[in-house]
């Protein structure tokens, strides 16, 4: 990693944002409907950077507020909507109104940014895909062009590999080394990280060992650069074993982004007034349920 | 998260419910009628499923309690073989996962189980449907200035592509079933017979729309959507208004 | 699969084989250091099938065996040695001296056997690695070939998919729905079951329900297509939880091969003369150990 | 199981043992050499090493009991992070699996570890190495009537083109140090100064080949294999009797 080649370094979140997270950069926070990393998208918000090109497959809350924000500048991403309630609003007022400012849009399916992040992992410069073939995606998108096969003279379609300047995750463990244990829905964690360029993990708990999980992936503590210690930090997303998603505020965000002022009040008062994540959870009356395995 | 399942995800082209239908009778009937065509399937033995949250889940879940042989359940999220007890309320949902018989990354369950085809049946939805097929989720008005942004393609082109066959799920107005899509977001027939073919998409396209009204399917011959079945109580006139397109019935 | 789409059959090995593996097919048995199928290629010698195309990252001894008893014309593999022994001595022959008769081989590299069979898993014609460049390889193999990044210009190589007629895998368990369960190293097994138009698997055991195993992988059983019972299938190769890699066998393998006359009394003896492959076990005196988890 | 590491599975090859050292010291000597370099690297946070069963697995291991911070062990079966309390009789061994950080499957492991540049150190061995440190672990003869056919290039060319450093095993003889390759399964410095750029390779290539008689190391600008250090008691005439080409000393 960056700060240290064969450790990940055990940092407080301000401190890693402040870091590694700086005006501009292209940064992934990502967790497929799962261990969604709140908790930076905030500290982002409360550290008052701008001009980042956000890439993540499902925006969701957690960008829905960096955009309205006014951190972001651009959005690489493949489907924008609040899961199962509705639309996001902010994204949609910055896309179809320019608010708080111009959004710079970057289009594409989940296969694809599957396929660019798995190309970024992997150290190879494109991927191949069967996809978007038939729809409109390349006629305004221009990181979609076709590729023929050498062997078959097939046609198919390459994407560049995604390799964001920052990824940040959150996960259920570390230990001490910073090796990092994921459990559940893996969603695409792994790739983004290792397509990064530095890395931020924030986790529930911190352990002296990993206790071996089925279904859990680790990614060694030498491949990333910073862990930290944010119990919840996936809230209103959920951390399996640890917390439940929390359906109520997904509905409620609704209410809260439609307005502009509603949004900005909420910005105010629950992240900007707040000095952490745990204030912020506390400033929006959420009880921590903890560890439950 | 596939554009296919957030039928009520649409904001601001929301349809106001006729006289003489409400909101639930239409999705109960939408879900029956989508569980049943999955029991067949299954039956056939060709009933893996790609499902989101939603209609088509509540349908798949559905036929999974009604069938034996049951349509297998995979979710984008990466849950292959799910057997909920309950309906999920999200794809992330902790239930899918435990009770699946793997989960697998976002990659993978891209990459070797929908592209490699490994899934009969994909649910697509969206916010405009045209009579080949082809569906918006994209956006309402044009890509630059849009009047209504909407979540976009998600999961869709690659289902669309890669699936056995696809079953749409809308409900059906002169506002949705379109002539022509704002936006294509995911592939029909495209722009008619052999579209599919030319551009080497291996999956079969779509085999049904499921509706409110009834349900319409592809003319083997012309591609274009034509009403099969109606719902008890549902009149031509009904369908002919709610269809964008000049609307054929096929017992014409 | 190809027996029954929803399931997979639990059948007998030799049902598997006399069903699926026919004359001139090309056929894949993987399994990285661990797992490796041997019960299956004895089966294959036993029904004498001729004229395969095997294909296997490491030919290993399970392929010197069906190399010298006339099985295979061609071979396609990336490392043909016997692991921390030296020589294949049947692969060798064959190759130096055509004997039985003539093996066509088509020679790679590790990773891009990975590439290959990954492509094969995704229902692409070809991947792509960065790979072989400044070697000898692409002097003698057709199927690697250069491939320019549409992005950036860059020069990369491409490899065709692997696409077996047949892939055999050995695994610790399996359900009665024919879901399968690898455990530990899992290596390649999920890339070539997945790349492959007909699957066998066999197992050491068959349970009511998957035992939730950290680090274990499940194929589901309707993505496969035959599931045979073979306790300690893999000897001399292992299964991580039920058997330990019988490395004197390993040795003994280099005497036994040296000598044409010596493979074929070995053959004739120990898996024409046995009607399976716990007689062959106890014809070498091996006795099993059982599950040990 | 890369062509690194069966320095002693190469049959036909083997080197008689000279007056005055045994074949236990050459092998003793040649893995105290490894890990002392390879604790150098870790000291410098250099030290992710791909390893496979033999003397470089014996070396790694032997620098993570000495060093502190240890080498990481990554071995290519999947292995990463291996902690064995004993040590390895294949790369396959149970041990590996279970003290190690993490285990990922093989076709992760040459994409997202070996060509994404997170390993710092791979080791190769083979048959014949030139004097740009091309190896042969493929075939000695011509390729299509090989005079002896090795096991292969296995692992090898990927980890010569993508480790951030190269290091060789390999026992100096005459026999084995030639002018030419008859094959070359992996790349050193090709055909000389620039060739790794002119093919984009990402890796450093080759730093070191440590032998039973010393270590050599590429001339800066020549590329050249020069011989920088000798065992006690080699004499420079011993290491020029067992290289094939016009052998260079470090202090001439």
């Amino acid at each position: 990693g960056v700060l240290n080649h064969l450790v990940a370094e055990l940092l407080t979140l301000q401190a890693a944002v402040s870091s590694l997270v700086t005006d501009g950069l292209t940064v992934s926070m990502e967790g497929f409907t799962h261990l969604i990393p709140h908790a930076e998208g905030h500290e982002i918000i409360r550290q008052g950077r701008r001009e980042m090109h956000l890439v993540r497959m499902t925006p969701d809350i957690i960008y829905d507020q960096l955009i309205g924000a006014g951190c972001a500048t651009r959005l690489t991403f493949s489907w924008g909507g609040n899961p199962g309630v509705g639309s996001l609003h902010r994204f949609r007022d910055a896309v179809e109104n320019a608010w708080p400012h111009v959004l710079e849009i970057e289009e594409h399916s989940h296969a694809g940014m599957a396929t660019r992040y798995t190309a970024g992992a992997s150290g190879l410069p494109f991927g191949v895909l069967r996809g978007y073939v038939g729809t409109d995606l390349p006629t305004r998108t221009t990181t979609i062009t076709p590729i023929v096969c050498p062997f078959t003279g097939e046609q198919l379609t390459a994407v560049p590999a995604l390799t964001p300047d920052v990824t940040v995750v959150h996960a259920q463990r570390a230990d001490h080394d910073g090796n990092v244990q994921i459990c559940g829905l893996v969603g695409i964690q792994k790739e983004a990280l290792l397509a990064a360029k530095a890395t931020i993990v924030t986790v529930e708990q911190i352990v002296d060992e990993l206790p071996p999980t089925p279904g859990a992936i680790v990614i060694p503590g030498w491949a990333l650069d910073a862990v930290c210690h944010v119990p919840d930090g996936a809230h209103p997303s959920f951390a399996m074993g640890y917390s439940d998603r929390d359906n109520a505020f997904y509905r409620a965000w609704d209410d809260i982004s439609t307005s502009r002022d509603a949004f900005i009040e909420w910005i105010n008062r629950h992240i900007l007034a707040t000095v952490d994540f745990a204030e912020y959870l506390r400033s929006i009356g959420h009880e921590r349920g903890g560890a439950r395995v | 998260m596939n554009a296919a399942v957030r039928v009520s995800d649409q904001p601001h082209v929301a349809v106001a419910t006729p006289p003489g239908r409400s909101a639930i009778d239409a999705d109960d009937l939408m879900i029956v009628n989508a569980a049943r065509c999955l029991g067949e399937l299954a039956a056939a033995g060709r009933a893996v499923c790609f499902v989101g949250i939603g209609l088509p889940s509540t349908a798949a879940n559905l036929a999974r309690r009604l069938y034996q042989p049951a349509p297998v359940l995979v979710y984008e999220s990466g849950c292959i073989g799910s057997k909920p007890t309950r309906l999920p309320l999200s794809i992330g949902d902790g239930e899918l996962a435990e009770t699946a018989d793997a989960v697998v990354g976002v990659p993978e369950m891209f990459a070797y189980w929908l592209q490699a085809g490994r899934i009969d049946v994909g649910f697509l939805g969206g916010a405009q449907l045209d009579k080949y097929a082809n569906i918006n989720s994209t956006v309402i008005g044009s890509y630059d200035a849009p009047r209504t942004r909407l979540p976009g393609a998600g999961g869709a082109p690659e289902i669309a592509a890669s699936a056995g066959q696809v079953m749409v799920i809308m409900r059906q107005t002169a506002r949705a079933f379109v002539t022509r899509c704002d936006f294509r977001s995911s592939m029909g027939f495209g722009d008619g017979p052999g579209d599919r073919e030319r551009l080497g998409l291996r999956g079969g396209g779509p085999t049904l729309v499921i509706t409110d009204l009834g349900v319409l399917q592809p003319d083997p011959k012309s591609c274009e959507l034509v009403m099969t079945s109606m719902h008890p109580g549902v009149t031509r006139d009904q369908c002919t208004a709610a269809t964008g397109w000049p609307l054929r019935f096929a017992d014409d």
